[in-house]
Parts: structure tokens; sequence; C-alpha cells
């Protein structure tokens, strides 16, 4: 499954590419992250807990670094590893600097393997979507807290056919639900 | 079959159950159990504490308060269908009660459950969206109500937070409204490939179609078929695609029930 | 693990035992209490050949955890005729062929039984759509369908 | 030419209790809960067994690591795919080479093949430990490119899944009777059909499979409490493998909830069933779970039928056809190749064309192996034949039911000898079809067609053969090595010493209700009532009433199954009525006759022998016996042989089959145009099985039958995405037909007492899918009524098929050409 987007940060382009390059910072981008260890620039493992709205799902992640150019294109790889779940993904990150702003072209190649794929791919679809929608607005954070600057309200490109359009922001962790 | 360890609590009240709720981030209410069971069955997800709902009276009941009704979170499906109160005051939450799966699950699954697992398949989602209903949620600080158009947020997802329990489901006077459902399910009864709702009030149909997004899409238009089915189409869906149906056909039947929907609510 | 205490009574017979908060109801009654009637045929809560009666009401086992059944009152299949004299449902089963290998039969017979106690004479689309829950592969539905209408109109007292 | 198959001496069984739908024995038990299945058998501290299942459909194990799992409290034990290649040798291939070097073990070894394939087996004291052990196992894989398209299978650049194969082909062969060529160049036209294709489905039994293993180490006996439909089979896979004589199997059925062909391959579990209980020296409980069962048990055959051409006159005569057809066995050839003779049963289906060329390929893909699944193998090729029939009568501008009439084969033919040898012993085909037509009121239906205007009304029929009693030489023409032929059915019975006739059959009943049926056979010729017979339930190797061929399969038990019941029951009656024809003053056998538990001299009625006293006196007072009777034992056991011969290797020539039952089924279905939701407003089955021994049970094997099929054409599918992940891998996706999805079935029958059968009966119940024939033809007759010139070219036909074809009906019109 392939997802894309943009995003626009007001934040200079080797601000942000900081950001993607400092492990710690990229953990915290995780959703339900509860820890992480950094084996080298290239490589590190964080331990996450999904949040769903039917329960958490428990991954073990490994993050690979597997092509760069600075400041201006990454290309991460990850495996998370869980019980009802093998994720497999391939994240490629654009950067083009414009002045003090900075533009990124991001996509994502997804594949589910082990029983959650067999859940009915039409939940499975909008649920990566809201996840990306997750990673990206904690990575504007990243991205803020960096700049040191507390302004919000950076213009998001979000246009119809991207994957934000579905997800609101969803305020600090998952929520309860019953049935 | 075999769930994961877990904690399981059965409090007598609604502000014991808040409280449990909230005693960890991964407790979940279980009402009817008919979605939550089968997805911890598959150990997908696991929620920690399991909080059942089956014990509170308070949480179940159909009132009529001016013409607008009053349910319960924990009112069942099979109550639903039974009640004169719905009968009287809007018939079309019997009919489509009437159509979920089977006499066991609507013997057991609630308004509630259904609402808050929001499923992109399940009926009540886009139905509440469409009769335009109010969802009242009581949290450790206190109870606020919610428009449907808000409530929902993404799939499993909605304005219910942690530590929080939606407590009734208000459905506004019918009026001279005039209510339809249509739908294509996975065999008779089954879970829905697309599924739509209308109200159509003085000239104006307000759709909500279901199983197209991660949550219930809402289109107005004026209440002639060929308007609604405009109006579906401009609403650029782009919809998942999975092994019953591909995008495409799936917003093409989005137009086609929308248009039904319609009809049938004349 | 979390355990806890559940006192049911199923058939008639009452039963205390600590069950795993875990446990799901179905296995509660075919591994604790040995009563193999209630079968298992699926995992996703959508075949009903675990349907029970729980407090009068017919619900699939399957999707409910042993504790929930603390203080209630179970039916299962063995439950039906105690004393070996067999319902009229039953008997019209056995006389319209409205079973072949039996599995999905204990929890058809727990519908049909339902359906009757609320629709005396019911049409067959109601007949349907009161075994709508309970999955058959061998039968095609027809002569179940034949039986409890049978069963209905008295004709097999 | 081998000679047509000698005609057994016809009994005329005296008007009694076969011909009657008596009270099923089974009832009483199943309807109070008190059938005893697989999962009800409960050990003292026996384990519980969890298989960690493979994530991936092709992925090579790197390492496994069981550490973290066996260290849990309450974990008895593990078995890991090392222990099995120590411990076991591979499974018995049938096929030819390179086919028959594919390894086939109890657990997944070096590589996964499919998703959901059983890699490591975890022992615990309860299932929900168990299945946390489970997770503790760490398994390391290497993905590798994933093929789910049969098409692909031969390409260079598709994956090979046995590298000790070298190839992913299991079997290929070409079968070429009449002169298919010379026929197309005579025909008036020839129609071409570029691609046909039967989809991928199973009758998935709502009991999965389950077992529960015990090993006595005293003796090394193995005990399996199981729901295997074939267990003669089953112990001819095991034995060599776990290295132990075939009796050391004891297998044990009591009540299976259903079989249709998806409970004969599991013998790969039940050997890591019987490897844990040997390790772990405790019985071994496993039980298989709705998505183990959609992921790793059976499928049926899905093929690929291409380069369709058909030699066929103006006036729709049909004189041949040739095909190119790809079987897809998914990942490992359990009970194949078998599938790659077995269509040729009904080579011609039911029509009279006398060329046909078929190229036969059979591959491996990453997807769930097949087993015989209900109508195996013949269903495709019939379903083929009528596929051929309603595109050939649309493109002529020909009624397909006249296309049908003209090209039946006539009642006045049989026993008509197909093309490739086999003999259609009897039938109606053309009368069947009246009735069918008649039920369904054909000429309302046809009169509705044109006057409804928002839905496109549909006739379809479905015509079908059900090919009973295997002759397993048919094998021989896939693997000349093989020494399976003929086939066989053993039953035994006894009058015990206070009286008792207790029967015990070979056959392993999954709901046919064989008691009732063995029993109503047993009294007519004992004269006595089948409430005085005790037929015991079930199969047990440890009777000793079985044979190679013994279980429950291809619709067999009304031939081989009642003769066998008929075979023991004469030699008991004809030895009842040597020993009272001695007691009573030497009255010659013949002279004697059985009635009401008496045998009675007929000269002489009062001169009368209770079966006690018969009973009795062998068991327990011999000592009175006359001289010549002193062999009589009243216990008597019958093998029953069909009379088959071996086909011929050359010219793939010979009977395959002993009897042929008919199916002919007439559909009306209403489409919504906007949708393509396919309504079945009116539905009816005809069915003539020769003599009916039980006419409900009859009846219901048609019912079910025509559900599975109605459920394949319009609901079920086993669908795969390109990484090998199964789609529908539970009843939440994979939609069952339940009851409310079903029309009402109207049904109609004939009998044409077969002469190959003493009985007349004729082996029935797989229905060889004749609803999906009939409704693909409804649903084509529709579409061209209304102008659409589609082909409907699949055997699954779901609302968003429908409407692709009536909005784009040039898309599948292309796959047909007609030339002149």
């Amino acid at each position: 499954m392939k997802v894309e987007g943009t995003k626009d940060f007001d934040a200079p382009a080797q601000l942000v590419w900081d950001v993607l390059n400092d492990p710690s910072k990229m953990a915290n981008l995780l959703p339900g992250v509860e820890s992480f260890e950094i084996q080298d620039d290239r490589r590190w493992k964080a331990s996450v807990k999904v949040p769903l709205g039917m329960g958490g799902l428990k991954l073990n992640f490994n993050f690979e670094k597997i092509e760069e150019r600075p400041i201006e294109y990454a290309k991460l790889s990850s495996k998370g590893q869980g019980v009802g779940a093998i994720v497999a993904m391939e994240t490629q990150f654009h950067l083009t600097p414009e002045g003090e702003r900075t533009h990124m072209r991001w996509e994502a190649d997804v594949r589910i393997a082990g029983p959650v794929g067999s859940m009915g791919q039409r939940v499975f679809q909008p649920i990566v979507n809201q996840q990306v929608g997750n990673v990206l607005n904690a990575l504007e954070a990243q991205v803020e807290e960096a700049k040191g600057g507390g302004a919000t309200g950076a213009e998001q490109g979000i246009h119809p056919g991207s994957p934000e359009a579905y997800s609101a922001d969803p305020a600090g962790p998952t929520h309860s639900a019953e049935s | 079959m075999l769930l994961s360890e877990l904690e399981y609590a059965r409090p007598g009240s609604v502000e014991e159950a808040v409280r449990l709720l909230g005693s960890n981030e991964n407790a979940r209410a279980l009402a009817g159990g008919q979605s939550l069971v089968n997805v911890m069955k598959t150990r997908v997800a696991t929620p920690e504490v399991v909080v059942d709902l089956n014990r509170i009276d308070a949480l179940r009941g159909i009132a009529v308060a001016d013409g607008a009704l009053e349910i319960g979170a924990m009112t069942t499906y099979t109550a639903i269908i039974d009640s004169p109160e719905v009968a009287a005051a809007r018939p079309i939450l019997a009919e489509v009660a009437r159509t979920i799966a089977d006499v066991q699950v609507r013997n057991r699954g609630t308004i509630g459950g259904n609402v808050c697992s929001n499923d992109p398949t399940n009926h009540f989602p886009p139905l509440a969206a469409a009769l335009g209903a109010e969802l009242t949620i009581l949290g450790a600080s206190g109870e606020r109500t919610v428009g449907a158009e808000e409530f929902f947020e993404g799939v499993y997802m909605t304005a219910v937070h942690p530590g929080e329990l939606l407590t009734k489901v208000r459905i506004p006077a019918k009026g001279d409204a005039r209510d339809g459902w249509a739908s294509i399910t996975l065999g008779k009864d089954g879970t829905g490939i697309v599924n739509v709702a209308a109200s159509v009030r003085d000239g104006t149909a307000r759709v909500a179609i279901g199983c197209v997004a991660a949550t219930p899409v809402v289109v107005t238009a004026s209440a002639d078929e060929t308007a609604v089915q405009d109006a579906v189409r401009s609403a650029g869906l782009d919809p998942p695609a999975d092994v019953h149906a591909s995008a495409e056909y799936r917003r093409h039947l989005a137009e086609v029930l929308a248009a039904r929907a319609v009809r049938d609510a004349a | 693990m979390s355990t806890h205490e559940v006192a049911v009574t199923v058939n008639g017979e009452r039963y205390e035992r600590e069950v795993e908060a875990r446990k799901l109801l179905v296995h509660f009654i075919r591994d604790d209490l040995d009563l193999t009637g209630t079968h298992v045929g699926c995992d996703t809560g959508n075949c009903g050949a675990c349907t029970i009666l729980l407090d009068g009401q017919a619900v699939k086992s399957c999707m409910l955890l042993a504790a929930q059944a603390d203080g209630a009152e179970i039916t299962t299949v063995e439950g039906l005729a105690p004393d070996g004299e067999l319902t009229p449902l039953q008997r019209a089963f056995s006389e319209h062929h409205g079973l072949q290998c039996g599995y999905c039969t204990p929890g058809m017979l727990i519908s049909a039984t339902h359906l009757l106690s609320h629709t005396p004479r019911p049409t067959d689309e109601e007949i349907r759509r009161g075994i709508q829950g309970n999955i058959c592969r061998c039968t095609g539905y027809v002569n179940i369908v034949k039986a409890i209408r049978a069963a209905s109109q008295g004709q097999s007292l | 030419m081998t000679e047509t198959t000698v005609a057994p001496q016809k009994v005329e069984l005296e008007v009694g209790y076969a011909g009657k739908s008596v009270p099923r024995k089974e009832d009483q038990r199943l309807v109070q809960g008190q059938g005893v299945f697989a999962d009800d058998m409960k050990r003292h501290g026996m384990g519980y067994v969890h298989f960690v299942r493979a994530p991936y459909a092709h992925a090579r194990i790197v390492s496994v690591d069981v550490s973290k799992a066996e260290a849990v409290d309450g974990v008895y034990g593990t078995l890991t795919p090392d222990e099995v290649v120590e411990l076991t040798d591979p499974f018995f291939e049938l096929t030819t080479p390179p086919g028959s070097q594919i390894k086939d073990y109890a657990l997944a070894v070096g590589k996964v093949r499919h998703i959901g394939e059983p890699v490591v087996a975890v022992v615990a004291e309860s299932r929900e430990l168990a299945r946390d052990a489970a997770e503790l196992v760490e398994v390391e894989y290497e993905p590798l490119d994933v093929l789910v398209d049969a098409r692909r299978a031969e390409d260079d650049a598709a994956p090979v899944l046995h590298d000790d194969a070298g190839t992913n082909v299991v079997w290929s062969g070409t079968f070429d009777w009449g002169d298919v060529d010379g026929a197309l160049k005579a025909a008036d036209r020839v129609v071409r059909i570029k691609e046909l294709h039967f989809d991928r489905f199973a009758s998935t039994p709502l009991e999965c499979s389950a077992a529960l293993v015990e090993y006595e180490r005293g003796t090394g006996q193995f005990t399996l409490y199981c729901n295997h439909q074939m267990p003669g089979v089953a112990a001819i896979w095991m034995g060599p493998a776990l290295r132990v004589p075939l009796d050391k199997l004891r297998f044990v059925t009591h009540d299976i909830g259903g079989g249709f062909g998806n409970k004969i391959t599991t013998h790969p579990q039940l050997t890591a069933c019987c490897l844990l209980a040997r390790k772990l020296k405790r019985p071994i409980q496993w039980t298989e779970w709705r998505t183990d069962q959609h992921t790793a048990n059976a499928h049926g055959n899905e093929r690929w039928f291409h380069d369709v051409e058909v030699a066929v006159q103006n006036d729709g005569t049909m004189l041949g056809f040739k095909v190119k057809a790809i079987d897809d066995c998914g990942a490992f050839p359990r009970y194949e190749p078998l599938g790659c003779i077995i269509w040729a049963q009904v080579t011609p289906g039911l029509y009279r064309w006398r060329n046909i060329r078929v190229d036969f390929t059979q591959v491996v893909t990453n997807k769930s192996p097949v087993a015989p699944n209900r109508g195996y193998s013949r269903m495709q090729q019939l379903w083929l034949t009528e596929r051929i029939c309603d595109i050939v009568a649309h493109e002529l501008g020909l009624d397909p039911i006249e296309v049908r009439k003209k090209n039946y084969v006539r009642s006045d033919e049989m026993p008509y000898e197909t093309p490739n040898g086999c003999v259609y012993d009897s039938g109606d085909y053309a009368r069947c079809l009246d009735i069918a037509l008649e039920l369904i009121d054909y000429d309302a239906a046809r009169a509705r067609q044109s006057e409804t205007a928002d839905k496109l009304i549909g006739i379809g029929i479905g015509s079908t053969l059900d090919s009973g009693t295997n002759n397993f030489g048919q094998s021989t023409l896939l693997n000349p090595e093989l020494q399976f032929s003929g086939n066989n059915e053993v039953a035994t019975i006894k009058l015990d010493i206070f009286g008792e006739i207790v029967l015990t059959l070979g056959t392993v009943p999954q709901g046919q209700g064989h008691e009732t049926v063995a029993s109503q056979v047993a009294a007519d010729i004992l004269g006595v009532s089948p409430d005085q017979i005790h037929v015991r339930p079930g199969h047990d190797s440890y009777w000793n009433s079985h044979a190679g061929f013994s279980g429950t399969y291809a619709s067999q038990f009304a031939v081989t199954g009642l003769e066998a019941v008929k075979g023991a029951t004469e030699k008991l009656s004809l030895e009842i009525r040597r020993l009272a024809g001695a007691v009573l003053g030497g009255a010659d056998p013949d002279d004697v006759v059985l009635e009401g538990g008496f045998a009675k001299r007929k000269d002489n009625p009062e001169a009368a022998l209770p079966f006690m006293a018969c009973g009795a006196i062998v068991n327990a007072n011999n000592a009175v016996l006359p001289p010549d009777v002193r062999d009589v034992t009243l216990n008597c056991r019958h093998v029953y042989v069909p009379p088959f011969t071996l086909p011929d290797q050359e010219t793939k020539f010979g009977n395959l089959t002993l009897t042929y039952a008919t199916q002919i089924h007439a559909c009306v279905v209403e489409i919504d145009p906007a949708t393509g939701h396919v309504d079945l407003v009116d539905y009816a089955a005809v069915d003539d099985c020769g003599i009916r021994i039980h006419p409900q049970i009859v009846e219901g094997q048609v019912h079910g039958a025509t559900a599975h099929a109605i459920g394949a054409a319009l609901h079920e599918t086993f669908a795969y995405d390109e990484y090998g992940q199964l789609l529908t891998a539970n009843f939440y996706d994979y939609h069952v037909p339940h009851a409310l999805d079903l029309p009402e079935i109207k049904t109609g029958h004939i009998e044409s007492p077969s002469p190959f059968s003493s009985l007349g009966t004729k082996g029935m119940g797989e229905g060889g899918g004749a609803a999906i024939h009939a409704i693909c033809a409804g649903i084509q007759d529709a579409l061209r009524h209304a102008g659409k010139e589609a082909v409907v070219h699949d055997s699954f036909n779901p609302p968003e098929r429908v409407w692709r074809m009536i909005r784009n009906p040039q898309e599948t019109a292309a796959l047909v050409e007609v030339t002149e």
C-alpha cells in the first residue's frame, strides 16, 4: 500500500533535516512509543504500542537509514514485528528549501503480513492514513520545538487527495471506544 | 479464539465506570462485545482492562421528550426494534437495526457500542450523521454533548477520549422529516459494502454515506435523485478498496444508493 | 493471571467455579463444565454454532466472557429435554431431516426455541430471519425451515 | 478396447425398509447435543497444541528459537522443523519426477510456502497458554518473491517453490480422443474462447479439523481420535513418514461435522501430533480454528482453461473441442495430482461429442494446498462443458435449452461409452431437464423476461453428473509406477450370543446417515426391522472392518458401502439358514426363510429357530451343532470389489467410474443493473440417482450440494493479494450462505436404476456444482437478452463483476471469436 503527501514547515531545511536525522527525535514521532535504543547513526530500535481504537498493537520496530543526500533526500526502512502483524515500511523524504521555510514531499510503501492483514483491508487503509497523520503532526511539533519558537499554525499542505484529509488532529493518545 | 491476559471489571455505576476507564491508558469499555471481543480474538488489538457496562441500568432505556428520542448507550438493537417509543418517534432506527447481522447479535449489540467502535461499515454512524444525532459523553471533568459530525473522528476513533464514556444518544424530533436507508451488503443483512442514510426535510436531503471513508461522509442537496447523485459525485469520494469492492465500484454505489435512500425517504 | 468467581445456573444445575478473566463463555461451557453440545464453528462470531439462551435471550457464547455469566441462567441444547423426552422441535428436526452432520443443530435448536417462544406461528421468512445467525453447511436450510414450521404448527406432536 | 463392464446378477429386494425414509438412527443423540465430535474428547493430563504459523506466503526460514516459549511455566514442550526432518521421512508423493522430488513434511522445512503453514508446534496445559507461548517462539524469515497466479508458474521469472523439484510443474500430460482437428475442419463453425476461470473456494465444513492423539509406549501404538474422512489413505501417508507399521496407527472417528473432501489432507498436522504425543509422553489435543482452516487446510482446485476451440454445426450439433487447462493446486500436491485425471470420468459432460483433446498441466503456487473439495475435478470439467454449450448457443443465436437437448446423450443409448472409455450407466437427461423447466414455470419466466424493465431477468440451466465409485486405476495414467487400482469397501455383521445383530462399517460418515441406510439394507435381507440392527457409529480401524480405500468420498457409499453391507448380510443370512436347516431336521438353506427374527422352514413354519437361539448355539452351546454346520460363525466380513480393469496407458482409455447419477438444475435470476446484484427468484433441482434407499437423505444431499454451489457462484471466494495474503481468511469476509441468502429449492426426481450395482443404486452427493453452471448460464442469458454481448468467463460472479459486464460488455465479449 502506497501512501504519500506533502508538508510545509515554517523552519529552514537544515533544521528539518537535523530532526529527521536525530534518532532520539525520530523515535518520539512514533505513536505510543514505549522505549527506543540507538545502535548507531544509521540504525535504531523502538518498541511501540500503536494506539488503535480497540486497544494497543504491540510492535518492535527496527529502523535503518538506507540512503541519504544531506538536506535534500532520506530513505528509511523499518520492520515492525508484532503478535498479530508484521509491518514492513519504506519511507522517503524529499526536502526543498523555500527561503526560511521548507517544503517536504514524502512517500511510504507499507506492507502488513499476518492475521491483521486479513482483518479486512477496508479498515487497514484508513488506519494507516491516521497513523501517518499522527507521525506528521509529531514531526511538526519536533520541528517547532527545535526552532525554539512557540508559533504554531504552520500552513499545512493539505489537499483533498492527501491522506491527512482523512484524519482530524487527534489531541493526544487515542480514545476509549467500546462496542 | 484465545484472548490475551486481561483484567475484567464490572462497575455498577457510571461514575465507577469512568474511574476504571481513566485508571489505565489501555482500558476499554465492553458493551455488547459483538465487535470488541472478535478483535481481541485476533490479538491484534489488546485492551489490558475490560470495563463491562452491562450491569449499569442507568445506561439503558428509551425515552421520548417532545418528539425527540433519548436512547441510553447500552440499549440493545433488539430493544430499539421492539420499542413503541422508537416506532412512534423515529421508526427508521428500528428499520435499520433490524438489518444488523442476526437475532443473537441484536440481542447483545448496543447503539453505544455501534457508534463508539465506529467501524466504517457499521450502520449507526451514517444514520446518526443523517438524523443529526447528539451524543452525550461523561468524563472525569463532567458531561458534554457533541454533534454526530464531530463525534466520528477516525476508524475505531471517536470524540469519546480515554477515561470517558458515552452515556446517551439523542435523536431530534422527526417533525415532518422523512427518513430513508439503502445499502448493498455482503449477503443478506451482511457486512456493508456501501450504506447510505438520508433524511429529507422541506425539500432538502441530508445524506450520510458509510463504508467510503474513516467516518460517514455527509452531503446535502435538494431532495431529487439527480441533485443528490451530482452532490455525491462532486464530494470526490476516495473509498478504500478491498476484496469485496474496488474504490471505483464503491464510489458508483454511493451515488446509486444515495438516490435510493432519498427515494426510500419519500 | 486474574480470575473471577462465577456462580451460574446451567440447565437447572448450579455451578460455582473460578475462571480466568480472559476465558470465553463457550470454552467455559465446553471445557470446564464438559457440556460439549455447544459447538465452535468460526472465530469471528458469524456462525452461531455456540448459540445458548442467557437469561432467556439467544446469544452467541463465543462473544461473551465467562465472567459475564456470573449470576445468569443459561440453557444449552442439553437442557432442552433433560429427561430425554424430546421437544416438538427436536422431533420435527428428525422427522423432516432438518439435520445431517448435526454440528450446527444444537445452536439451530436454541435459536428455533427462542424464535417460537417469541413468534409461535412464524412465516417462512420469519423462520429464516430467526435462524439467520446460524450457519449450516449441509442442508441448505430447506428441511430446517420445514421442521421449524411443522413444530410451530404442532404437526409433529 | 476394454469390454463393457459385466452387469452383476440383479437382486430384487422385496418391498421392505429400503426405499422408505425411516427415522435416522443418528438423530436421537444429535438433537440432544450428545454427539461426540473430535474436539469434545478429553483426557487427564492432555496437552493443547498450538501451531506457530507462517506470516509470509514465501520465505526462507533463517532460524527458529523456542527457548523463551519452553521456559514458560505450564508449557509441556515444542516440536521444531529440525526434529521433524530427523524423526520422519517426507510424505509419499503420487506424481512422477520431477514433481515427486517435492519434500512435504509435518512442519515447514527450510522454507514456508503459504500463509498459515505450520512452522513450530507448542504444547501447554491450557488452550490460552499454548497460544501465549506460541508468541514467544522466535522465527526469523527471509521473505522471497511470491507466486499467486498459476498462469505465471512456468515463467522464467517465477520463483520456484520446491528447489528439490526444480520446477513448479507437478504433472502435465495430453489427453487426445477421437479426431478433434478433423472435427474442427469439418465443422460449419469454430467457436474460440480465449480464457475461462474456475474460481478458488471450499466447502468449509462447519466443524474444523481436530484430533486427540495418544501414544502407548509399551506397544508403540498411536490412537488418533479424529475427524479424518479417509483413514485408509491417511495411514498410507503417515505410516512410512513416521517409520511405523500401519497397524500402529489406529484411527477412530465418531461424529464428524461435515467433511465434503476438506478432511482428507490433514496428515501433516496429525503426524506432528503423533510426534508430540510420543515425545512429551502425554495425550495431545489439536483444534483447528476457522482462520487456520481457511489459510492452511484445504481449498478446492482453481483451474484456468485457455484457447478453447469448439467444432459445431449450424444446427447446434457440437462435434468436439480442445482446451489447455492449468490447475492451481496450491503449495503442496497432497491428494494431487489425482485431480489431473479425475475430470476424465466426465470428459464430454452430458454431451455426445466424440472428439476431445485436453492439454493438462498442474502447478504449485504460494497458496493453501488443495484437497478433493465436493465435486472434485469433475465439477470443473462439467462447468467447462456447460459454459461451452451456453456460449456456443448464444454465438449461433440458438436457445441454450435446444442446444442441450440436441447434444445430450439419449437414454436409449445407455449404457453409453464416452470417447475415453467411461460408461454412463443409465439416465434420461432430457426428461430431467423438462421436469426442471416445469418446476420453474419456464414459459412464465420467459414472458416476464420481456415484460420486466427495471431488472434483467435470465433463465439458466446447469446439467451435471455425479460420477460415483472411483476406479483408482486412473492414477496409473498419471504415474505408471503407482500400484493403486480398482476400489474396495468392507462391512462386517454378526449375530451375537443374545441374538443382537451388530453391523460394522468401513465407511466414515460425516452426516450422510450411513448407520440408518446400512440398517435398512441389512434389515430387508434378515427379515427384521432397522431398529433391531445396531450399527456402530463412526469408524475404528481396530474393528478390522476396513480396507485400503475405506472412507467416505467421491459419492460412493450407496454403491461400495451398501454392496459391502449386502455382501456381508447375505453371508450371515446363508449361515443362519444353514444352521437352522441343520438344527430343524436337515432342511436345505433354500428351504429356510428369515422372518420376524426367526429362521423358519418353508414347508413347516412352526419349525422355527429364533435368532437368539442361533446366536446362543454358535457362541455358547456349539457341542449340539450338527457336524456339517460346525464351520458356521455367524460373524461375516465382506469386501466389496467393483468390477474394474486397468485403463490403457497409451490411449488413456478405460472405465474410471462405476455409476453416474444426474442432476439438472434450472434457475431464474433477477439482476439489478445499477449495482450488479444477482437475486435467485426461482430455483429447481431434478436428480436421478438410481434406486433411492432413503429418499429424504438423497434429497438432503441435493439441497446441500446446491447450497454449496450457490455460495461459490455468488458469495464465496479465496482471494489472495500480490503478497500471498489470504483476504477472506474467516467467515466475516468469506461469506457462506445464511438462511436468508438461499431461495426455496424446488426438487424433482426420476429413478433410472444402475445396471452396474446389484441394488440399482448410484453414488450421489457431490452434486457436481450444478448451481454454479446454472447461475453462470442465467447471468449470461439475462445480459444477452438485454442486448449486452458479455461472456460469463468466471465461475464466481459477485455484484461488481456483473456490474462491470453490464457496463462494458465488450471487455468479455472479446474473449470469444467465431469463424466459419
